[in-house]
């Protein structure tokens, strides 16, 4: 404890020395730093705020020393990130490497190729984007048909790959391809690290019916890459996407939380429902009530799953690490839960919004309600993105209810 | 009630259909979208529909028009509703023909006509604030002399951004609530003092927000009685749910058709997605609530023509159950669709958009099942 | 035309002078006359309106007279019925005989067969109950494994059927026996009708959670049938049973119909929903309007539904008169629909009614409620009798839909 | 707020378990339904549960309980509701001694002692509609000298028939309605004019109709200040709605399982039902709501014992949801049990009757719901 108590304090006089200002300041959505090899910093302070940072590892705190990382202890990194939130600091790097490539490079690459990737995610010198989907295989992901082909020292790789995410502005791409037969077919897939920085490698923005996405199609047309690019055995590559598909169903299962949820009620505070007080300047109220009865009524529905939700979560958290477990079967049904009440949260606030909520674009509405107009069109993805609600309720029957095949 | 579209309400509906596939397929309404046409309608298209007599169709044969009924034109909204066919006939055929028809012959005769034979487009200038509300009526219009002086607001006023003529619902004594008190007039889009500002929606059609900065009206331009434009406007109203029903209908029946061809034809995990069990009996559920929306719609429009005294809570009922169901159906298909489904490239999400937009137009589903509750009686 | 009313003038005069004055008075539930070898009439007059109904052939009024029915066309029936209407005359008989068996033998049985049984179901001297399901063969009837040996000039049944009305007080049983082999499960099904007056055939009631019920399970143990009574091929019984189960869907879908649907507008008549009236009665009003709003828009909902449905209904019997056509496949739809209606329609008026729905005997509910709650617990099977719901909607998918299977 | 329980309150859960088990699983429950026995209760199990000390858990130390706290005894009322326990105990240990517990020095000694001692079994008699209204009270008590002489009906009295003393919720100032003017008195079941009609209900247990014919009471039978019983019943009755929504948690909980069991078990069409996707998405679903009812019922039987402030809210939140996920639950298991399902002789019917009269015990969802948006705001 006194350790502890010590590395605080240091972190409090490094982040008093070092984090620059302008990095103190409230975030804009142009603000975000996504590192690579072309970054575009939006502020000379953020380029500093994240050589800094990526110099002491603690853009990935919790990572080995030996690769860059902060080598830092859960409740070492628990002080740092509460120091930082008390300066107000802005995430130095947001990055796609930290948030899925690292973590499976760490438990699946080579001694090699950990030294030689993992320092520049932490550093953010290389964008990387995901490559799983393709057109023909959106749930069956296995399905998937972008081939590649042994070439001796190099694979050659051809085929499509759909969202992946801001891939015009990446340097590389982690991907599954298949490298060996059709069927079984978990069986020939690996996983492939490609440099996107050649010709064999185009991508081509896809617009959602939200507007303009920062999802991309990728086409491979003879992308040579070579063989060391290869992480964990081939044919081997099922093994890496579960574990990374598994990852991106808890994060994206912690959408169903935000916004809608009344908040907790604090002593002497009046309790609030936020989706409510939304809903009463829109739609009116009458002795303190929401004027629509019928609206009210689903809010009140829609307040109390939520609450119930994200209690539910707390508990899962709470029991995981009382038994030491790690995620459980059960995040499919956060996954399947969060996106689909995220969805209403949405279909809610139209509804209380009125004709308010059907803009598009120009004159006539305000800037926040054309924004959750978008925002209600781009949910209608959250329950397809990082597996359906149907493939959510698949794994849930079988392997948490064990039902029969 | 006949449930069953007679010969010549079948052969409005066959045309629309063929129309709708040769001229007005979804691909037209995206070039009219993605086009620098800010009025989201193509002229050349609205020129063929009124040759074809579609603005005529609730007019009388006296201002040349055919009378066919409000069945006649709701089955071509059907159709143009599956295809999403940009158009102003909606506001002009259906809202605008039936409010002139309140007003005196001078006017029918002069505007009657227009409609029919040169496609004068009108729009009805309602709603005052973000939900229907036809009784909160606040936009004033105050005698003076000859003339009555408008200042107000209006928003959400369906193809305002091009009309050649508007029906504005004003108050011309008592309070906002007040079933008395209200009245129609007919402006001209260019009176002095009007300001139309078109707002794109998110289904790409228009609607206006309009500013009456003391626009000034003869007194011969107002449709019925001083003050009793709110029954005129009930009437009208529930013709229009009607209509807008019949082509949330057509949209919704699309937007099914395409999924099930989907579902027949997407393959994941070796089959047809088509043959999971799950997507089986949610694809039968929405073909049951559909089979009841064809009914509660046909019930409905055909009401009208046949003289029926429960149009009122019909035209609640269709428009709350189809609402209720194209919201379901639009839904239901993005997310059978899969990740395509939220792509702008395909379909299946513009018909979400539209689903949303209509829903809201004269009322939504739980305005109507309010309504209809009242109106029987609890 | 003429002749038709010529028709109605005979009937009225006949009706006149041979409906007993009993016959004419509302019916109680004790006073269905189902006939049968041990017939129990309510009253004298039962006997006497039966025998003379029987007679004319009017139980069974298009059945064709040379099997004692009334061969009557379709116009002429429908006269028949209002004219009974008119004079208020109960039913002279209810059987399954009519409702099921007789339209089976009239399509399926060979002549002789024909002779031997429809005049008997006409004049209502024997007593039929339905034999199909088995406790192992529920949705999935024609696994069927009831089974009759062939034994020369009779058949040996063995096994049990579950859900035959009223067989413990019927004097024969039309049943789905196995005959051939257990696959393909179709083929190996025959039709066969067995005396109940014998040793080997045995029932026992079954109590629903709804109370006593007229449904019996009934044990076949070496009973006796002659091989004449076989209707239809050997192994040809599920061509029978599938057109008497469409008959039933259709009968049951009816009942999505009763009640809570809001009736229609009359001239200067004020429109009415039943369910709201009798919610209004429970749960308040408040200026006009039922106090409880949630519980009146789930009841706008419903009339709406209802309406909607009741509508379909009559669309679809015109749209087929129109083209000649006979039940479709969208009859599984109104078997759905209809039942999932009438379960809702009674959760509704148990929500309505609070704590008066919750009696189940004795003192402190009046008899109307406590016949909801009964009928609300009842209503739990009618998504289950005559096909479960998911067979329905199994049924909509690959017949309507031709959904790919 | 503790989201998962402490050790104590896990073994009380465990003993509970245990016991409903060996001694009361619905086979016990049937017997009694149907016996002759007409309360709904066996004495002997009483006797145990007594002597296992449940119906002291909320009683203080000083008078006997071991005030182990409404988590402890909710986390019982779990385990009994998963076999239908019928017993007075949620009517004794919970409703009545959280009452009694407000009442003075001398009544707390005398009759918790003999609630936790003998079993001595309390009754709540609060309704007097067809649906829970705690402020709509109109059964009066007039004071007389040193007495207070009670004139009214009660409705819905859980455990009425059997119960050997009464709080009576009655008014003695202001109009039903009013918040202030309520005051509570505890009157024997033997008392002069209480008329007590037992009711059969149709999840067999027992409640009943009272009558009082100018029942003469005491003042010192009063608990707490005259006209000030509104506060005190509502705080009861929020930790009675926490401790009802575990037991129907428990009964929806095992009505779940009995039906996944069912869905491996049961062949159709050569495959185990619950192989059949709709089924299974179902039963997901079903599970996904279930884990929102733990989390809320934890939550909420907590929140008491931890000195939340939240605790109103939370109970209605817990009460509304399970309620609404019981309905679901034992509608689902019926149906997917098919033909067997509606039968007496399978155990899921019972649970389906529990959830609708459980549902109705101190407030229904729609009660529940509104009451949340009330105390959040709106």
């Amino acid at each position: 404890m006194e350790n502890l108590e010590n590395f605080r304090k240091d972190t409090k006089a490094w982040l008093e020395e070092n984090c620059p200002p302008e990095m103190r300041k409230p975030m804009g959505p142009g603000d975000v730093v996504w590192g690579g090899r072309d970054c575009k910093f939006p502020h000379p302070d953020a380029k500093l705020w994240l050589e800094r940072m990526g110099e002491k590892g603690w853009t990935c705190p919790t990572w080995p020393k030996e690769y860059g990382g902060g080598g830092l202890s859960f409740d070492e990194n628990k002080i740092l990130q509460e120091e930082l939130m008390a300066v107000r600091a802005r995430p130095a790097l947001s990055s796609f490497g930290i948030w899925m490539l690292g973590p499976a490079l760490l438990e699946f690459a080579s001694e090699e190729q950990k030294k030689k990737y993992i320092p520049d995610i932490v550093k953010g010198k290389i964008r990387w984007c995901q490559g799983y989907s393709e057109p023909g295989s959106g749930s069956d992901l296995a399905s998937l048909k972008t081939k590649a082909e042994d070439k001796g020292d190099h694979f050659l790789v051809n085929g499509q790959k759909v969202w992946t995410s801001y891939a015009d502005d990446c340097d590389m791409i982690f991907t599954l391809v298949r490298t060996g037969p059709l069927e079984p077919k978990h069986d020939g897939i690996s996983f492939l690290l490609i440099d996107m920085d050649q010709p064999g490698v185009t991508t081509k923005p896809i617009k959602l019916i939200s507007g303009k996405s920062p999802f991309c199609e990728t086409f491979f047309d003879d992308a040579v890459v070579p063989k060391e690019n290869l992480i964990s055995d081939l044919n081997k590559g099922w093994d890496v996407a579960k574990r990374l598909l598994q990852h991106e169903r808890n994060m994206i299962a912690g959408m169903g939380l935000g916004g809608g949820s009344s908040s907790k009620k604090k002593k002497d505070q009046p309790v609030s429902s936020g989706m409510a007080t939304m809903a009463k300047t829109y739609a009116g109220e009458e002795n303190g009530k929401l004027a629509d009865p019928a609206l009210r009524q689903k809010i009140a529905s829609f307040d109390i799953n939520s609450h119930a939700f994200s209690l539910t979560l707390k508990r899962a958290s709470e029991e995981s690490k009382l038994s030491n477990s790690g995620p459980s079967p059960a995040s499919s049904m956060f996954k399947y839960y969060g996106s689909e009440s995220n969805k209403l949260r949405y279909e809610l606030m139209l509804e209380a919004m009125g004709t308010k909520a059907l803009g598009w674009e120009g004159e006539g509405f305000g800037p926040a309600e054309l924004a959750i107009t978008r925002e209600w069109l781009r949910t209608k993805a959250n329950s397809i993105e990082g597996g359906t609600s149907e493939v959510q309720l698949n794994i849930i029957a079988k392997r948490v209810l064990d039902l029969p095949q | 009630m006949s449930l069953i579209l007679n010969e010549e309400q079948i052969f409005l509906k066959d045309s629309a259909k063929k129309f709708a596939a040769e001229k007005t397929p979804t691909k037209h309404f995206r070039e009219i979208r993605d086009s620098e046409i800010s009025n989201c309608y193509d002229e050349k298209v609205w020129s063929e529909m009124v040759s074809l007599g579609w603005t005529g169709i609730l007019v009388p044969e006296e201002y040349g028009g055919s009378n066919f009924g409000v069945a006649g034109i709701s089955s071509i909204l059907e159709e143009l509703g599956r295809t999403l066919t940009p158009s102003p006939l909606f506001s002009t055929a259906v809202v605008g023909v039936s409010l002139i028809k309140h007003a005196n012959e001078e006017i029918k005769k002069e505007i009657l006509s227009k409609v029919v034979q040169t496609g004068l487009k009108l729009s009805f200038a309602i709603e005052e604030s973000n939900r229907h509300a036809p009784l909160n009526i606040s936009c004033l219009a105050e005698k003076a002399g000859e003339d009555y002086i408008i200042k107000g607001e209006k928003s959400f006023v369906l193809d305002g951004g091009f009309a050649d003529k508007f029906i504005v619902a004003t108050r011309t004594s008592k309070n906002p609530g007040d079933k008395t008190g209200i009245s129609l007039f007919i402006i001209d889009s260019d009176s002095k003092g009007l300001e139309v500002t078109p707002t794109k929606m998110v289904d790409s059609r228009n609607a206006a927000n309009i500013k009456f900065n003391e626009v000034k009206v003869h007194s011969s331009r107002m449709i019925g009685d001083e003050g009793q434009g709110f029954e005129v406007i009930e009437s009208v109203l529930d013709i229009s749910r009607a209509a807008i029903s019949a082509e949330m209908l057509g949209g919704a029946l699309e937007a099914y058709e395409i999924t099930i061809d989907y579902l027949k034809e997407r393959e994941q995990f070796g089959s047809k997605i088509g043959s999971f069990q799950a997507l089986q009996h949610r694809a039968a559920i929405m073909f049951s609530e559909l089979e009841l929306c064809k009914s509660c719609v046909v019930e409905s429009i055909t009401s009208f023509d046949e003289g029926g005294n429960d149009s009122e809570r019909l035209a609640s009922l269709a428009k709350a159950k189809v609402g209720e169901v194209f919201h379901l159906i639009s839904n239901e298909s993005v997310q059978m669709h899969g990740g395509v489904g939220v792509t702008d490239e395909y379909d299946i999400g513009l018909y979400l958009k539209r689903a949303r937009v209509a829903e809201q137009i004269f009322g939504n589903s739980d305005y109507h099942k309010n309504r209809y509750a009242e109106l029987t009686g609890y």
